[in-house]
């Protein structure tokens, strides 16, 4: 069970928060643009990585708020966890 | 008939009795006003309408609450506080955080029924509640005047320090008041 | 191959069982195969098993980056059923349940398949209407499947609280009766044996680090063992299909998330069938040797480390003592963690991948054990003609584009 | 009965304090302060148990948690537990034990047959035989099923409670030896709060098995005064009788507290158990070594014991096991058991495995009278149910055989040690990454992983000082990185200090013959695994680690291995001429010992299971009879019977009398939420598939909502409360989920949006009121005179008084009756939900249940999410196109409706069935086929999704989903049954079965 540092309220347990998947997919500005490969990808596809993963997690039984995690998910180390917004951070795992 | 006399009101925990005493106490605080009050936390704008309103600024610091007089507002997220009153407050307060906030892109809503507070206070209080609340509840680290949302049972609450003894107001959602009672109540029969 | 029968075991025990071969060699890697299948699970294994048996294929490498059933293979709660809801899945996991039939003795080793019947709760009317809308979907696929009331899921298995006062009462349940479990290594061992009797190079500890790929066409892999050529090569890594997935250059419909199992001490027997239910995410079997196997829900997160987060056991604690209150007093002697390649549909990819020649059989998720003769199979077919077994034709990856899902998650299953 | 083997004085028991106990139906005694296991060697008790696959008799090999073969059934009915450990339960008076897997007795036990079959059942064989013929090995899976499990399951609910504690602190010492009470002593001293924890009853570790002196004290006192000073410690929590089971991520440990299981029963409210879920800033390990056993031929004879064991049970229980002892070791701490039994008078001989080994210990071994046989190796132990003597020879020069005569000795207690496995459970655990220590001949902790030290023997110091000094620096360091500066580094105490001679590792000791042949060499006792197996193991191929363990099972038993992994691993190594470490180690999971399934549970059972979810008026519907149902966490009214009125009775009494004159429905539970702000009705248009911003002030809409592939996921009615502010209302089941996906787009795609969301489910109870005489119900609690359809139009809101209540009235119908939800304040629910029940009176109002609502709406052909959906439905498919704006632009799903699948033509659609027997009312889940054979397989073209008898129709009605359904209408399908009768005949018909116009809801 992880520890999450909630960027509002600080360090709670992994119970207090759902992870949302992988962050920065941002939706298609034109859907209609996209071929059907394309928007499979943006729905369906996931990079999924062995190492450094880019997500989201929300504090659902805290204060609501959605946020970015940088998680190795081998170690399963928190290397960052910053707001949504900002911009995703160079980690080294 | 029924039409013009005002309705009866029935809190959930009406006819629920818990441990009375040492070492844990558990009471209801029922029809404690409440607003769900969202806003900029970043524009004083908001915080000084809040303040004209109620008395008190809404507290930018996480987790924490601001008093003034029988008024209370807790912290629920970076835009996102609960305003407490006294039972029947709430009307006032909703509408004078209107006036204060008319123009500005705020939430104002009455959840005064939404949920009910459970009391618990006692030496052993805090040992009853960390048995399955996640949260640090060690006086370093969560101590009187701090308020937190968190889990505790399986269940959402919004949990305020009131005093050091301990006692906790727990906000508890009523469909889920009856439950978390009971598991109170059971919890403290270890230490009676 | 030496066969395994009582008499050979007689007759090497007069020999203090000092002659007994290999189950299969440990050859290098050849510079070159026809077919090389990477993943050394049950899937992948019986891929090349297959390959060599069905199809004549003699030059096949089946490269393991650890060891053989490392994977989940190896760590899963061996649930074998075929009671799928649509017709694509009904028909896959009964082509497999038919090969498990006979799977001890085609492979020349126990793999121990047990029909002891595999039952699905239901606790409100919710589950009730799917369980049914399960049940005559699986019957008129012509399989077999039948609806218990509580008192009959009480006959089948006692230590069950079917008192309406639960929490969670129990309505009743379905039933595969030809369902049941297998001995999960013992399945990876049987096909490694004689997939290598006939000629497969099964090679462990080569991990493939690369993939060779020039105009769009598979000439080969990089390994932790230099590199191998092979103008077909199939994908079969279940949780590390993202990772090879990159190595081609394109991206999949999967997540790796953590899914985990535990086991009780040793008891005389006490549960006689396997018994799962989705609405509390508790599923349990008791396994030959005695421990209760017990397997919980899956974390939301990524994880590749084959761990999960303890209060998903901590949940199904309280549902398992509440089912079975007996269990109470025993003990979890030992917990771990898979990592489950998960589709949005929770169905498995199969088939063709934008890279010619390199094939994928991943997305068994939660409940790919169960499948793996029959997966194997087709996927053996696949590689072996180039293109799409019947069975496995629904199940291409570009299903995701045409929108042609086979959702089993949608209608609330359990995929175990 | 005497205790023939107790010491006359000496040990940590308690001898005023005599206990009576029974194993195996017989009457024994004890002292408080003993453990099953040495209350039994106090009456010369050893053979205990049975093993796991030969039935071989077993006694008591350690001391400790470690313990493979002493695991007995405890206590008797309800409370009865298999597997239990002997050396770690605590004697309390009147305990039942039983020996397990044994029958019909331990002594005379007939599936000791396998012993004699042994060479036809090594490792592996099941996976060689049983196949044939195919069909009989369900019969042969049931003889080995029997066979297998070792104690027995309780058959009746557990009657003791167990309970949780979660914990966070700065320091966590496991295991409270020398070494973690050092470290919880300096960590304590710091100000940090320290939680220490020990699996033993009493804190102290191996000084309570020890004799010498610390800072010129008895080790035991010295525990003591060090625990008087944790005591003082308000920061401070000791924790006996804790095991820390698990060490998981982020530094996440779980504990498992026996609270009451040294009691014959738990005092009244007392949790038997509690399972601690603790978060850890630093983490120290004091988990002390585990010995290992020597592997000599037949070395699992009851009186052969751990040497350790052996003074333990010497010096802290005053127990000597055995008379004649032959202590038979490769290391010099053997020599302290040595020294330390013929101090208590017995007859010592050491047999060593090392040449001529040279030091302190030794000398005084020979001042004390002990032979020694330097060189020599067991080469066979007699005795069969007790040790009764063993043979030795010589070592020969390669030290791989035997030479030389053999010389037998009597002896009735052999005390072994092969060396000292430090405890890394939790090292490894916590993802600690492991080196091997060539002196030591085990493996040690090599980098953290975690915010984690190890002190002491686990981390292979094993000499006192120097675990006293790791403990010290480790304590401080600890609480120093969690924020606390230690004001002092407490003293190191002084106590002697000793070198210790060279240990020689032999792993399988030889004895003259080929392994397999002439007795048995054990690895692992539980397990019943033996060197011969493993080399099969090898043979055949299965040279990984994992193989090797997943093959002969080694290590897989209860104690996991914690006596025998790493010689497993050493033979392997052998084998393959490797050295250890490349071998590796199988990896080490939770938990170190096995927890309590209870305990986990903790009070998560019965009600507390799952909360039950009631609404404002559920008292209500329990006085009146009300029968529930759960949907989600809610209890729901399903229907209320009279008297003893069946379902369909009360559901028809039910909907007749909503539709012919007035009903009532608790639809508190629906979702609601609150949404303001000035972009809110744009955020709308993309939530919804239809089009918001047009919407009147007091209007009301139905919308469906999308997931990005386009299929349904929920819906409900919507209504703008004012320019800026709408009232959103979900399914009940999925009331979070929107209010999370709301969330979703606002914070993370679309920030700029002013919109804000706020839950208000629970702030209003919902009443609906349905049926002819609704308006004139409501009119009786209301001074509100515009309640006409023009003054107060159907799909629209109004605030007014209702009974008294502060009210908004949704003129919204789920029924197709004229309607009006009425929502108050969750406190008047209640009294309103009364006085609408009491004005509906003269008009016989019933309240209805939500079976009664099913048939009430899907007579109108309304659809719920979940039933007549699955998650793979589009708006088309209900045939809902009217609700799809395509001309508003985006939102979100609606790029999926241009994909080939979503636009194909033979898609599943939503249709009426008419069963062609009135009577006969469909199974919900059933599948349609258009044709029917005489048996499966069929294709199936659809399958019925709501299904009920319809009192308005008079006859049975069916919503279905069915392949070119709308096509269809009007053509004949078939629905066969589980049942093997005859297909039900069904027509294809709109799925509207009642006022299609719908002039009843506008009226
Ligand atoms: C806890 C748990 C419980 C489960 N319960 C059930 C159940 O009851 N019933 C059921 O049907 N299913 C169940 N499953 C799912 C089932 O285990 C899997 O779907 C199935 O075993 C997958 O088999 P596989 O051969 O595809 O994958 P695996 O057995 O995982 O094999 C993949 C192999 O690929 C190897 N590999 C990966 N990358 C490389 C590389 N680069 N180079 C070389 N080799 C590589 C891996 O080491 C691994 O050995 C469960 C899973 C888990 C984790
Ligand atoms: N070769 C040798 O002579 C030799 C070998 C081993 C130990 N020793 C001696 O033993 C002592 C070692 O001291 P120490 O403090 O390191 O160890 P210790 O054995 O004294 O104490 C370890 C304690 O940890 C407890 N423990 C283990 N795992 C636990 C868990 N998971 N949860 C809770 N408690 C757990 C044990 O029950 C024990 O009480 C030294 O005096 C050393 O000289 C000597
Ligand atoms: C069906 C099944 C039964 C198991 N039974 C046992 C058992 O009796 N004893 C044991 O120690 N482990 C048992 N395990 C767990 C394995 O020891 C091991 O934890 C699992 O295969 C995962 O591997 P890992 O822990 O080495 O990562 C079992 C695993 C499975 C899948
Ligand atoms: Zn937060």
């Amino acid at each position: 069970m992880f520890l999450i540092d909630c960027p509002w309220c600080g360090p709670r347990q992994q119970t207090e928060f759902h992870c949302q998947g992988e962050a920065h997919i941002a939706r298609p500005k034109d859907p209609d643009a996209l071929s059907d490969e394309e928007w499979a990808n943006y729905v369906f596809n996931r990079t999924n990585p062995k190492g450094v993963h880019f997500e989201r997690w929300v504090h659902n039984h805290g204060c609501r708020r959605w946020f970015n995690v940088a998680r190795d998910t081998v170690t399963d180390r928190i290397l960052a966890i910053y707001r949504m917004g900002e911009k995703r951070p160079k980690v080294k795992s | 008939m029924a039409k013009s006399t005002q309705a009866a009101a029935h809190s959930p925990l009406a006819n629920r009795i818990g441990p009375d005493g040492n070492p844990v106490a558990l009471t209801e605080r029922a029809h404690l006003g409440k607003i769900n009050l969202r806003g900029d936390a970043g524009d004083k704008a908001f915080l000084d309408g809040v303040a004209r309103a109620a008395g008190v600024a809404p507290p930018v610091k996480a987790n924490t609450v601001a008093t003034a007089g029988t008024t209370a507002i807790l912290w629920l997220g970076p835009d996102e506080w609960l305003v407490v009153t006294p039972a029947g407050g709430q009307g006032a307060m909703e509408s004078s955080l209107t006036t204060a906030l008319a123009g500005q892109h705020v939430s104002i809503v009455d959840v005064t029924d939404a949920r009910t507070t459970i009391r618990i206070s006692g030496p052993r209080a805090r040992d009853t509640v960390a048995k399955a609340c996640p949260l640090d509840l060690h006086p370093r680290e969560f101590a009187a005047g701090q308020c937190a949302q968190t889990l505790l049972a399986k269940t959402d609450v919004l949990i305020h320090q009131v005093g050091d003894t301990p006692a906790y107001d727990l906000y508890v959602l009523c469909s889920f008041s009856r439950y978390l009672w009971d598991w109170l109540a059971d919890s403290a029969k270890e230490f009676a | 191959m030496s066969k395994y029968s009582i008499f050979s075991l007689a007759r090497n025990a007069l020999s203090y069982h000092e002659d007994w071969q290999r189950a299969w060699r440990s050859p290098d890697p050849k510079p070159e195969y026809d077919i090389i299948v990477i993943g050394g699970g049950g899937h992948g294994l019986g891929t090349a098993y297959y390959l060599a048996k069905e199809f004549g294929y003699k030059n096949v490498a089946l490269l393991e980056k650890g060891w053989l059933g490392g994977g989940n293979t190896g760590r899963n709660t061996t649930i074998v059923r075929s009671n799928y809801l649509w017709d694509e899945s009904a028909a896959l996991y009964e082509h497999a349940l038919k090969l498990w039939e006979g799977l001890s003795q085609e492979l020349n080793f126990n793999v121990m398949f047990s029909q002891r019947g595999v039952m699905n709760l239901a606790h409100n009317l919710h589950d009730w209407r799917e369980l049914n809308r399960r049940v005559h979907a699986i019957r008129l696929n012509g399989i077999d499947s039948e609806i218990l009331t509580a008192a009959q899921v009480k006959k089948e298995a006692p230590i069950f609280n079917v008192s309406p006062d639960s929490r969670y009462p129990i309505m009743g349940a379905s039933i595969q009766r030809r369902g049941g479990t297998a001995r999960h290594d013992a399945v990876a061992w049987g096909y490694a044996r004689a997939a290598d009797a006939r000629g497969v190079d099964i090679i462990q500890n080569c991990e493939v680090t690369g993939l060779t790929i020039r105009n769009g066409k598979i000439e080969g892999v990089e390994t932790t063992r230099g590199a191998i050529r092979a103008k077909r090569v199939g994908v079969v890594v279940a949780g590390h299909s993202s990772v090879l997935a990159d190595m081609a250059g394109f991206r999949m419909p999967v997540e790796s998330n953590p899914l985990q199992a535990l086991v009780s001490d040793p008891i005389k027997p006490v549960l006689d069938c396997v018994v799962m239910s989705s609405a509390v995410h508790v599923y349990v079997s008791q396994s030959d040797k005695g421990e209760l196997v017990i397997g919980a829900g899956s974390d939301l997160h990524v994880s590749y480390s084959q761990r999960g987060s303890f209060d998903i056991v901590e949940g199904i604690m309280g549902a398992l003592c509440e089912l079975v209150p007996m269990v109470s007093r025993l003990k979890m002697m030992r917990q771990w963690g898979g990592i489950v390649d998960v589709t949005p549909d929770r169905s498995p990819i199969i088939g063709k991948t934008p890279i010619d020649g390199l094939f994928v059989n991943c997305g068994w998720g939660t409940g790919g054990f169960k499948a793996t003769p029959g997966s194997a199979h087709v996927f053996a077919a696949t590689l072996a003609k180039g293109e799409p077994h019947r069975l496995a034709e629904p199940f291409a990856l570009d299903r995701f584009h045409s929108g042609r899902l086979i959702d089993e998650a949608g209608a609330a299953a359990v995929a175990h | 009965m005497t205790q023939k083997n107790r010491l006359a004085e000496g040990g940590r028991i308690d001898r005023a304090k005599p206990v009576s106990f029974r194993f195996d139906g017989a009457s024994y005694s004890g002292f408080e302060g003993d453990t099953l296991a040495s209350a039994l060697l106090a009456n010369n008790v050893h053979l205990v148990s049975r093993s796991f696959k030969y039935h071989r008799p077993r006694g008591i090999l350690t001391a400790g948690a470690e313990e493979p073969n002493a695991l007995v059934q405890l206590r008797q009915g309800a409370r009865t537990e298999p597997n239990m450990r002997a050396p770690q339960i605590e004697l309390f008076g009147g305990l039942v034990a039983e020996s397990q897997n044994r029958w019909p007795s331990l002594e005379f036990d007939i599936g000791a047959i396998n012993n004699r079959l042994s060479r036809l059942i090594p490792s592996g064989f099941y996976y060689k035989t049983f196949m044939w013929p195919a069909s009989l090995w369900m019969t042969y899976e049931r003889v080995i099923r029997n066979a297998a499990g070792l104690g027995r399951g309780p058959t009746e609910p557990d009657p003791d409670r167990y309970d949780h504690r979660n914990a966070w602190c700065d320091v966590l010492v496991a295991g409270a030896g020398p070494a973690g009470l050092m470290a919880a002593l300096a960590a304590g001293r710091s100000g940090a709060r320290v939680i220490v924890a020990d699996e033993q009853s009493e804190m102290g570790g191996s000084l309570l098995s020890d004799t010498g002196e610390i800072d010129g004290k008895p080790p035991a006192e010295w525990v003591a005064d060090a625990l008087a000073e944790l005591a003082a410690m308000p920061e401070v929590t000791v924790l006996p009788r804790t095991t820390v089971a698990g060490y998981y991520d982020h530094n996440f440990l779980t504990m498992l507290e026996r609270v009451a299981d040294h009691l014959p029963q738990p005092p009244q409210n007392t949790p038997r158990e509690r399972f601690w879920q603790v978060r850890a800033k630093q983490v120290v390990l004091a988990t002390g070594a585990i010995e290992r056993p020597l592997t000599f031929i037949d070395n699992d004879r009851p009186g052969v014991m751990l040497a350790g064991a052996v003074r333990s049970y010497a010096n802290r229980y005053a127990v000597l096991p055995g008379r004649k002892v032959v202590v038979f070791t490769n290391n010099d701490s053997a020599y302290h058991t040595a020294i330390d039994l013929a101090g208590a008078g017995a007859h010592v001989a050491i047999v060593d495995l090392r040449k001529a080994p040279r030091g302190a210990v030794i000398d005084a071994a020979r001042a004390a009278g002990i032979e020694i046989l330097d060189n020599h190796a067991i080469t066979a132990v007699h005795g069969a149910k007790r040790v009764t003597g063993i043979s030795v020879r010589n070592l020969d020069e390669s030290g791989r055989g035997v030479t030389g005569p053999t010389r037998s000795m009597a002896c009735d207690l052999v005390a072994m040690s092969g060396g000292w496995n430090p405890t890394v459970h939790l090292f490894s655990q916590s993802r600690g990454k492991l080196r091997f220590d060539d002196a030591l001949a085990a493996f040690v902790p090599d980098k953290s992983f975690a915010a984690e030290r190890s002190v002491g023997a686990c981390k292979g110091s094993m000499q006192l000082a120097e675990c006293l000094k790791d403990g010290a620096l480790a304590g401080a360091a600890a609480a120093r990185d969690a924020g606390f500066e230690a004001k002092k580094v407490p003293a190191i105490p002084k106590v002697a200090s000793g070198t210790e001679g060279a240990m020689l590792p032999v792993w399988v000791v030889p004895s003259g013959q080929k392994l397999g042949r002439g007795g048995k060499h054990f690895i692992d006792f539980q397990n019943d695994v033996t060197a011969a197996d493993l080399h099969l193991a090898h043979r055949e191929g299965y040279v990984s680690v994992e193989h090797l363990k997943r093959y002969t099972t080694t290590g897989m038993g209860t104690d996991q291995g914690k006596t025998s992994n790493v010689t497993a691993l050493a033979i392997l190594a052998e084998l393959q001429q490797a050295p250890i470490p490349a071998v590796g180690t199988t990896t080490f999971r939770p938990p170190y010992t096995p927890v309590t399934f209870g305990a986990i549970a903790g009070r998560n059972i019965g009600p507390f299971m799952d909360p039950a979810r009631l609404t404002a008026m559920h008292d209500w519907h329990v006085a009146h009879g009300a029968k529930f149902e759960d949907v989600g966490q809610w209890k729901r009214p399903w229907y209320y019977p009279k008297g003893n009125e069946s379902m369909h009775d009360a559901v028809n009494r039910e909907v007749l009398a909503t539709r012919s004159s007035v009903g009532m429905l608790d639809a508190s539970t629906l979702g609601k939420i609150d949404i303001q702000g000035p972009d809110s009705a744009r955020f709308l248009d993309m939530i919804y598939t239809n089009a918001w911003s047009k919407l009147p002030v007091g209007a009301c809409r139905y919308g469906l909502m999308l997931r990005e592939d386009g299929m349904v996921f929920d819906d409900g009615v919507t209504t703008r409360i004012a320019e800026n502010r709408f009232l959103m209302t979900t399914t009940t089941g999925g009331a979070a989920r929107v209010l999370g996906w709301l969330e979703e787009w606002l914070q993370t795609e679309w920030p700029e949006m002013k919109v804000y969301c706020t839950s208000v489910t629970e702030q209003w109870a919902t009443i609906a009121i349905n049926g002819p005489y609704a308006r004139h119900v409501l009119g009786a609690l209301t001074d509100d005179d515009k309640l006409g359809p023009k003054d107060f139009p159907f799909m629209t809101m109004r605030e007014m008084t209702v009974a008294g209540a502060p009210a908004r009235v949704y003129r919204i119908s789920f029924t197709g009756e004229l309607a009006f939800e009425v929502n108050v304040p969750r406190r008047h629910g209640h009294a309103v939900w009364e006085a609408v029940w009491q004005a509906g009176q003269k008009f016989g109002i019933t309240p209805y249940g939500t079976e009664t609502m099913h048939v009430l709406r899907a007579e109108k052909g309304f659809i719920i999410v979940g039933q007549d959906t699955d998650g793979t439905v589009t708006p088309m498919d209900l045939g809902l196109d009217w609700i799809v704006a395509r001309k508003k632009g985006d939102f979100i799903g609606r790029r999926s409706f241009a994909r080939p699948d979503t636009s194909r033509e033979d898609r599943k659609q939503l249709v009426g069935l008419l069963t062609e027997d009135p009577h006969a009312v469909l199974t919900e889940g059933a599948q349609i086929v258009q044709e029917t054979r005489p048996r499966p397989p069929m294709k199936m073209i659809g399958y019925v999704t709501s299904a009920y008898h319809s009192p308005v129709a008079g006859r049975s009605i069916a919503l279905a989903l069915v392949a070119r359904g709308r096509d269809r209408i009007g053509d004949t399908l078939w629905v066969p049954r589980l049942d093997g009768g005859q297909p039900i005949k069904v027509t294809v018909t709109e799925p509207v079965f009642y006022d299609k116009e719908g002039v009843r809801a506008r009226g």
